[in-house]
């Protein structure tokens, strides 16, 4: 990863020629032995070991957060994406998004050569060169016209070096560039423009409060750093000096984030400014502001807990609670601004969230504008209104579309579809056809991150990089090199760029970097730093910011509805699919989301009383009418959502994009109105009400867990705080055993699981099916139960006496690695065993497929291949060769990782020495942002695993069954209603 | 060709045929064969053959069923000794199941081989001197003895109303 | 036997032996029958093992289904076979003269079908005789300790010994085939397969003595196979079959499948081939007492599991049972105890005991509700395991019913076979029973 | 004539039993396949005593060992051309600097040579290379006496029984046999 630079793209290259001995480990275990070939390198590669793994250091670019990813290259191929441990953003983990970027890498459906449009307007392949120079002519054409200005290049976030070339790309041909974010978060600009005079969004640092409130702030899900925030939620939030932190979430929907949440607290859409402003009253009223109310004492005192109680459906009691807690329990934070409650009046709403930090002197502690989000800079709802507009007007003679799918995203009244019809030439840089670059006349393919050089700055004090793990999977080429290439070409632009190539140019803007790092020394060893360390990180100093008087003038309204249906209709970004770029992944389709644990498809939440209303069940179909148009949906009974709501995931529903992604679903954006937040403009997502009536139609909703109550079977378990402080009595009494318990010699591996911490994200779940080869199904098969998924999160909605009148749990359950396992004995042929190590062994190529141990297995852990799954071109290049792929007819489970147990064991006997702890990370345990996973060796009493097993909220799932399982789960810890 | 002649008296009725034998016997003709269209006690109380020897085939045969069923299960398991659920590697209870059904199946395969051997299925007595009709109705005693004998097997035969009479070799 | 006064030692031969005359028509149109069935079930076969498992309707957690049902079927009928044929033997019961070949016929080909089934439902069929320990390269045996294994041992013991003891009972019958038939392909056959019987005093010693011993052995094994096959369930922990009457309860349960089938199966023959004069009433009221007693057992059992669900105060296990009378497969549930339980009831009443049509429905009807209670054990106990999260619902699809079609058409192709090629009523035990044709009355 | 059936069939049988042992237990081939080039190993590895890992370097490092890169090949071949001699390979006559300039030529064409794979493990077989040469075993204790092959074949059936066979003979202590015998150690 280091040495050379300028050959990094012609080194790799050579990766090209795969397959050296071992690439083709990953065959099936297959009786026959077909006359195999190996194929040496041409030249050698440097650096690169055939059958050892290399590890490149680059940025995710599944969201705007920018977290730093490690990728794992074998044989010239990218097999595995970690978090990068030294990324400040998410320090080493990742999420089921990030996971799944490799297989937007080797999507199938993805471009796989320059297309363009025929007169038939059929896209069809050329080359690159007559693809540049179909480019270049347009261009020189439209500026012989002297039509220089009608270019736009709309592009999504892209704060980095590709940013500023296409920003003086732009600049020399006239045009404009425009950065279109789904979820910009607009209305959290505004609010601090309001607010403290700053027109950026800040970080917040929720793991140094002690109370966190949150206003529909999914953090754990889409807004703004989800892995970075869920991580810093859990060190908040975990039980540790006998106490845990209090994480309150206002939202009129029981997202993933209020499912982790001590106090969900259910509101009427669009009326948390109000709310926020009532606890801002009730804790100056009460005298426990440090800073007593200042000049807001007047604003405030209009909030009366009675009146906001009335206006938000909020008991009285439960505002003066938060309102005591948020003061008392110091430091504390209120955050807001979720994608899903931004309603048109989002700005007053996160002005009040402001107001109410300010009164409890939150601003600076944890609120940091110190080190602002890049994302700021994205341009406004407005710029795309008007570049829709003057697309419309025909104002807009060349379109390049780089990233962004706005016809898949903005709200159909936007008519950007026609607009863009009315653009002569559209060019495309798309990776895949979606539903904007079917419309282009033109696509160039960009390669992904994966594949190109790059850098990528989410926030003032992070400068990522991205470089290429492997040469490109198909004909594609960087868009930045297209750029420069085409700047070539183009006649009068010659000379414009001194780079030929995207990577010099690259370099040269880093060396600006490096000037404002230090500029001292070798900008050589500072690149190389930075490559490895995966970008440049600077300290961000915090900065202080007060109170402006403007907040006064801000008038606090109640949102506005279209339609005058009888549901709010809210329309929620999803954690798998994010704005629906993920949509075409199937490990994101296949993944359980966490509440419904419904896969491959959409659903509209409807509160059980609605449904009961309405006359629908699970499975039946809705249809939600609202002004702007009708949408068809499943409907899932859910109790996390207010009786007057109804809420669909966007990310799904599109029309085109892949076959994964097509023709699945409904997209909620398209019966949204073009409403924007008054304010700040932004697009306001929660600003309809719908009509819903049941059609006559019914299908099975597909989830992967039908049940909702642990039917007192005592799985997930929890402890409420108040007993745990005063000490728990561990019982240890042993029930007489037939057979002498077992004893290991050096490694008993185990894993210990805080329920506490896990927060139900599947960021576990996708990285174990990039680890081990696991096959996905599809939507049938997992109908059918039959996903092959070796972690599956379990969610048990509980009955509590709090507010919302039930918890939610989560579990992950996977095989237990059972000490006295039930799995074992029955198996005739020892394909399952136990090793020496504590390990329950699964031997595939022994299995007959009896499945006697599956029915055994106390925990229903094990999957069966009831057929041979296969992996459509080039998907199945990802598959990690140190693990066999199953064939049909055998049985497999979690192995606790046991290929990088086993090269852990064979570095440490290199030393001579044994594995240490923490030496090496198990997949699940390696992705998990909330770090609720620890596996380690039992037998090393020092281990981490060790402690925490013998731990007071230690326990075993169905202890009583004496599997003595090789996982402890550690009480969740529930916090008694105030 | 012995010295031996065969005879065969052929009867209707069963107490015909025991007198036969017991006349038989009385003139001193005790190589005798009684055939019988089912098995009666009253043919084995007069032939008063000793015990029949297939018990030991099976008692042997069940014994090493039984000793084949422990050798095996532990010494297959020792062989390469693979922990399952914390139970020891030669674990007795559940290898009771194999050995119990071992020294049954080898029992009755013993049984078997000590009813062909012992009762000389095939090679008992000549072809010839069977009838037919032993296997319907028909009692059967065959005489084998020197070919002086013949002439007074003849006429105990006849006296006693046999309905047929066979000479082998004729 | 008053029944039997008519009967002469001549007449068995001739009527038994009639029964093995040319195939009419009648037998044609069900032999024919079942060859496309089983050739379907054949098809349903290698379509699996071609596409894989999935092709059946097995789901997590629902790992075994309709082809163990099948297997625990087919053995259980298995049972009655060598009940009769051995147990009764030991028992000196008489009736069982009549009708124990065509029990032992029975059981050797239903534990024939019986046999498929483990390998059918295999993932890798393939790879079956992975099961068996034999040397090999890998150095590697099996594991003794898995229940499977003692199936494979009882399955397969079961099978040596009842078709040995099928074919011993039969030698004498064959050689008096022998001596009736003239044409020369079917003389040589019977030939080689009465082994040479004359039936001289010397074969008849040793043969008692041994038929005796096979008895004496088929009758444990018979209780152990089916013993072993609930400890495939009894020996797991789950709920549902992780019980320790449930030994027993199969047996019973096996004995009272068993005799079903074999009114069902003896009614039509015996009006067919006019064998009124040997499957005498008194046969069946004597299956009929013993059809009580193992309906006894078995609704005992159903009643005893409720219980101990309750007593053990286990929410998995009480789960468990609540699930089966009241969930998704309630109906099924039901199926089972009627068939079982309250079915065999009019039983207790000797009229109805003596009237076959009665009683051949009855049969039916327990075939139908044993084949249920399996399906309920395997099915329903995996649908709802410890584990909430894991619960799940199994429908057959069309190859499994299409598989226990062709399995019903395999016995059934036998049970054709058997009828006209081997004595189905036992000749020289027959005689047995007559009175002994004496010159003098025995005084 | 059943008697002739039945006399036949005694050594039908024993046929048959014999040639199923002999097909199972046959020592494989010594015929290698027919590869691109006829590289012979007795002339690099035993003529002129290359040592192994002079080409497969990657043996002690990595659970692959290596095949060399044409560039490899070319940096010996670069100077060497080879006799112009006819050689007897394995029974068919070569002649030497053809072969060479075969090598000469994939390297002009920047073509990787599609050798065909003599040893080929299966893929539910996690076998590495860099533990067993650490452990100071003989590549020519698996691969046999490749120096005097020309076309290198499979000297030893590698399946599992040899593999457990050394292991168990070379085990030091029990502790030491355990982990060798444990399935995990080379199947997951």
């Amino acid at each position: 990863m280091s040495e050379d630079k300028k050959g990094g793209i012609k080194r790799r290259d050579f990766l090209k020629i795969i397959g050296v001995a071992g690439g083709t480990a990953a065959v099936a275990s297959s009786c026959s032995e077909p006359v195999e070939q190996i194929i040496p390198y041409v030249i050698p590669p440097e650096g690169i070991i055939p059958g050892v793994p290399n590890w490149y250091a680059s940025t995710c670019r599944e969201c705007p957060a920018g977290c730093g990813i490690l990728v794992k290259n074998r044989e010239g191929r990218a097999i595995k994406i970690e978090g990068n441990s030294k990324s400040p953003i998410n320090n080493g983990a990742s999420c089921a998004r990030g996971q799944a970027a490799l297989q937007g890498l080797y999507n199938p459906d993805r471009i796989k050569s320059p297309l363009s449009k025929n007169d038939a307007g059929k896209l069809q392949p050329l080359g690159w060169e007559e693809a540049e120079k179909t480019l270049t002519e347009k261009i020189e054409q439209l500026r012989g016209n002297g039509k220089t200005g009608n270019i736009v290049f709309l592009s999504n976030h892209i704060s980095g070096t590709l940013g500023k070339l296409v920003g003086e790309w732009m600049d020399a041909l006239g045009g404009k560039h425009i950065e279109y974010e789904t979820f910009a978060h607009e209305p959290l600009k505004e609010a601090n423009r309001i607010s403290f005079g700053i027109d950026k969004i800040p970080t917040y640092h929720i793991d140094k409060t002690e109370y966190l409130l949150s206003f529909g702030a999914d953090f754990i899900e889409t807004w703004l750093s989800p892995v970075e925030y869920t991580k810093q939620f859990s060190k908040m939030h975990s039980y540790k000096d006998k106490t845990i932190g209090k994480f309150v979430h206002v939202e009129p929907r029981a997202s993933l984030t209020a499912s982790s949440a001590d106090q969900w607290v259910s509101i009427k859409p669009g009326t948390e400014g109000i709310l926020a402003l009532g606890i801002a009253n009730a804790i100056v009223q009460s005298g426990q502001s440090p800073s007593g109310g200042g000049g807001l004492r007047g604003l405030l005192s209009q909030y009366s807990s009675g009146k906001v109680s009335e206006i938000t459906g909020v008991p009285e009691q439960t505002i003066t609670q938060i309102a005591n807690e948020f003061s008392s329990m110091q430091p504390s934070l209120a955050i807001g601004g979720g994608v899903s409650v931004t309603s048109t009046n989002a700005t007053e709403t996160l002005v009040a969230i402001n107001i109410l930090n300010y009164v409890a002197g939150n601003i600076g502690d944890t609120v940091d504008f110190g080190d602002t989000l890049t994302i700021s800079n994205a341009n406004s709802f407005q710029d795309i209104t008007s570049l829709a507009s003057s697309m419309e007007n025909g104002e807009v003679d060349i379109l390049f579309l780089y990233d962004v799918n706005p016809v898949f995203t903005l709200p159909k009244q936007l008519n950007f579809k026609e607009s863009l019809g009315k653009v002569p030439f559209v060019v495309s840089f798309s990776s895949f056809i979606d539903e904007t670059s079917e419309l282009a006349n033109i696509i160039l393919p960009d390669n992904t991150p994966i594949e190109s050089w790059g850098d990528y700055s989410p926030r003032e004090s992070v400068h990522a990089l991205i470089q290429p793990v492997m040469s490109p999977v198909f004909n594609t080429k960087g868009t930045g090199d297209v750029i420069l290439s085409v700047s070539g070409q183009v006649e009068e632009l010659n000379g414009r760029f001194t780079q030929t190539t995207f990577y010099d140019y690259l370099q040269d803007s880093w060396k600006e970097i490096w000037t404002g790092a230090s500029g001292v020394g070798d900008f050589d060893a500072f690149w190389t730093e930075s490559l490895e360390n995966g970008g440049y990180y600077k300290d961000a100093a915090s900065k202080q910011v007060s109170i402006s008087s403007g907040v006064s003038r801000v008038k606090f309204s109640e949102p506005e509805f279209a339609g005058d249906g009888d549901f709010y209709f809210m329309a929620y970004p999803s954690y798998r699919y994010y704005d629906g770029r993920g949509a075409n992944k199937p490990w994101l389709q296949e993944l359980p989301e966490a509440l419904s644990t419904g896969v491959w498809g959409s659903w509209v939440e409807v509160h059980p009383d609605t449904a009961k209303k309405l006359n629908v069940e699970m499975g039946d179909f809705l249809s939600l009418e609202s002004p702007e148009g009708v949408i068809e949906t499943q409907v899932y009974v859910y109790q996390g959502i207010r009786p007057d709501t109804l809420s669909v995931m966007i990310g799904q529903g599109h029309t085109s994009y892949g076959r994964y992604a097509k023709d699945r679903g409904v997209n909620p954006i398209d019966i949204l109105p073009l409403s924007t937040d008054a304010l700040s403009g932004g697009f306001a997502w929660l600003s309809t009400k719908v009509k819903a009536s049941k059609v006559q139609k019914h299908e099975q909703f597909v989830q992967t867990q039908y049940t909702t109550t642990q039917h007192d079977r005592n799985i997930a378990q929890a402890v409420a705080l108040t007993e745990l402080q005063k000490g728990l009595h561990h019982e240890e009494h042993h029930e007489p055993d037939f057979y002498p318990p077992r004893e290991y010699d050096r490694y008993r591996w185990g894993m210990a699981i805080d329920l506490q911490k896990c927060v139900g994200c599947g960021a576990c779940v996708t990285a174990c099916y990039a680890e081990n080869n696991i096959a996905f199904v599809g939507k049938d098969m997992v109908a059918k139960r039959r996903d092959m998924a070796w972690i599956r999160i379990e969610r048990y909605f509980e009955e509590s006496n709090n507010d919302a009148g039930f918890e939610t749990r989560f579990l992950p359950m996977m095989c237990q690695q059972c000490g006295n396992a039930p799995c074992e004995p029955v198996c005739p042929v020892f394909a399952t065993y136990h090793n020496p190590e504590g390990l329950n062994g699964m031997v595939y190529n022994r299995c007959v497929g009896t499945r006697y141990c599956a029915n055994n297995c106390t925990y229903k852990v094990r999957k069966f291949n009831w057929f041979e799954y296969k992996w459509p071109e080039p998907l199945n290049w990802q598959l990690n060769p140190d693990v066999t792929v199953r064939s049909m007819g055998v049985m497999e489970k979690c192995s606790f990782c046991v290929q990088r147990i086993s090269h852990a064991k064979d570095l440490a006997k290199d030393d001579g020495r044994d594995v240490g702890d923490g030496e090496f990370k198990v997949a699940c345990e390696q992705a998990c942002p909330a770090e609720a996973i620890v596996f380690g060796n039992l037998e090393d009493h020092e281990s981490k695993a060790s402690k925490l097993s013998h731990d007071d909220r230690g326990y075993k799932v169905l202890a009583e069954v004496n599997t003595e399982p090789g996982i402890t789960y550690l009480k969740k810890v529930t916090q008694d209603k105030a | 060709m012995s010295d031996k002649q065969g005879v065969l008296g052929i009867f209707s009725y069963l107490d015909v045929t025991i007198e036969t034998v017991k006349k038989l016997r009385d003139s001193g003709f005790n190589n005798l064969r009684v055939f019988s269209p089912f098995p009666t006690h009253e043919i084995e109380e007069v032939m008063d053959e000793p015990e029949s020897i297939v018990r030991f085939f099976t008692l042997g045969g069940a014994m090493l069923g039984a000793a084949c069923g422990v050798a095996f299960t532990v010494l297959t398991s020792m062989d390469w000794p693979i922990s399952v659920s914390a139970k020891p590697i030669v674990s007795l209870p559940p290898f009771m199941v194999i050995i119990f059904e071992l020294t049954i199946l080898m029992g009755a395969l013993a049984t078997l081989l000590g009813l062909l051997i012992n009762s000389r299925l095939r090679r008992d007595t000549p072809r010839s001197m069977y009838d037919t009709r032993f296997s319907e109705d028909k009692f059967g005693v065959m005489i084998t003895c020197s070919k002086d004998g013949v002439k007074d097997v003849e006429e105990i035969l006849t006296s006693q109303g046999a309905e047929d009479i066979k000479f082998d070799g004729v | 036997m008053s029944e039997q006064s008519t009967l002469t030692y001549a007449r068995v031969n001739d009527d038994v032996i009639r029964m093995l005359d040319k195939p009419t028509f009648k037998w044609w149109a069900l032999f024919i029958p079942t060859l496309i069935f089983v050739g379907f079930g054949l098809f349903c076969f290698i379509h699996q093992v071609y596409s894989g498992l999935g092709v059946a309707g097995y789901r997590h957690p629902i790992f075994w289904g309709v082809y163990i049902t099948d297997f625990v079927f087919w053995v259980g009928i298995a049972h009655s076979g060598t009940l009769i044929s051995a147990i009764l033997f030991l028992f000196r019961a008489n009736f069982r003269m009549s009708i124990y070949r065509i029990a032992e016929g029975m059981t050797v080909f239903a534990v024939l079908t019986a046999g498929l089934f483990p390998i059918i439902h295999l993932g890798r069929p393939w790879n079956f005789y992975w099961l068996f320990p034999y040397p090999n390269q890998r150095e590697l045996w099996v594991n003794f300790k898995s229940p499977l294994l003692w199936d494979v041992f009882a399955v397969s013991t079961y099978l040596t010994v009842s078709a040995l003891f099928f074919f011993i009972g039969m030698i004498p019958d064959i050689a008096a085939i022998r001596d009736r038939v003239t044409e020369v392909p079917r003389k040589i056959v019977y030939s080689i397969l009465s082994l040479g019987w004359k039936g001289s005093n010397w074969e008849w010693l040793h043969y008692s003595r041994a038929y005796l011993f096979f008895a004496a052995f088929a009758t444990p094994l018979v209780l152990s196979v089916h013993s072993v096959v609930s400890w495939d369930f009894a020996m797991s922990n789950l709920p549902g079959w992780h019980t320790t009457i449930f030994a027993p309860y199969f047996v019973a349960g096996a004995i009272f499948s068993g005799l079903g089938m074999v009114i069902t199966l003896t009614v039509p023959i015996r009006k067919i081939f006019h064998l009124e004069d040997y499957i005498t009433l008194d046969n069946y009221d004597g299956m009929a007492k013993l059809i009580i007693l193992t309906s006894g057992i078995v609704g005992y059992a159903y009643a005893i599991e409720f219980f101990m669900a309750w007593y053990s105060g286990s929410p998995a296990e009480w789960g468990q049972f609540y699930y089966r009378a009241t969930g998704e497969y309630a109906l099924f549930y039901w199926i089972m105890v009627v068939c079982n339980v309250l079915i065999p009831l009019p039983l207790w009443f000797k009229s109805i005991r003596r009237n076959i049509k009665i009683l051949f429905i009855v049969s039916i009807f327990i075939n139908i509700g044993m084949w249920f209670e399996r399906f309920n054990i395997i099915v329903l106990s995996l649908s709802h395991g410890f584990d909430p999260a894991a619960w799940g619902i199994y429908k057959p699809s069309w190859v499994e019913l299409g598989i226990t079609v062709g399995s019903f058409a395999w016995f059934f192709m036998f049970f054709l076979i058997f009828l006209k090629t081997l004595p189905s009523v036992s000749i020289a035990e027959m005689k047995e029973l007559l009175p002994v044709p004496r010159k003098e009355a025995k005084t | 004539m059943r008697k002739g059936i039945k006399i036949l069939s005694v050594p039908v049988l024993a046929i048959v039993i014999l040639l199923g042992f002999y097909f199972y237990s046959a020592e494989s081939s010594d015929q290698g396949p027919v590869q691109p080039i006829r590289f012979s190993h007795k002339i690099h590895a035993g003529e002129d005593q290359l040592p192994c890992q002079f080409c497969h370097s990657f043996v002690d490092v990595s659970p692959n060992p290596g095949i060399p890169s044409v560039k490899k090949c070319m940096g010996c071949h670069q100077h060497i051309v080879g006799r112009d001699v006819d050689y007897d390979f394995d029974g068919t006559t070569i002649n030497i600097r053809n072969e060479i300039s075969k090598v000469r030529e994939y390297w002009a064409n920047k073509e990787p040579i599609p050798w065909t794979k003599v040893n080929s493990t299966p893929g539910y077989l996690r076998f590495t290379h860099k533990r067993h040469i650490k452990r100071g075993f003989e590549c020519a204790q698996c691969h046999g006496d490749v120096a005097a092959m020309d076309q290198v074949y499979s000297a030893d059936r590698l399946n599992m029984g040899f593999c457990i066979t050394c292991h168990t003979d070379n085990a030091k202590d029990h502790e030491e046999l355990t982990h060798l015998k444990d399935c995990l150690t080379c199947h997951y």
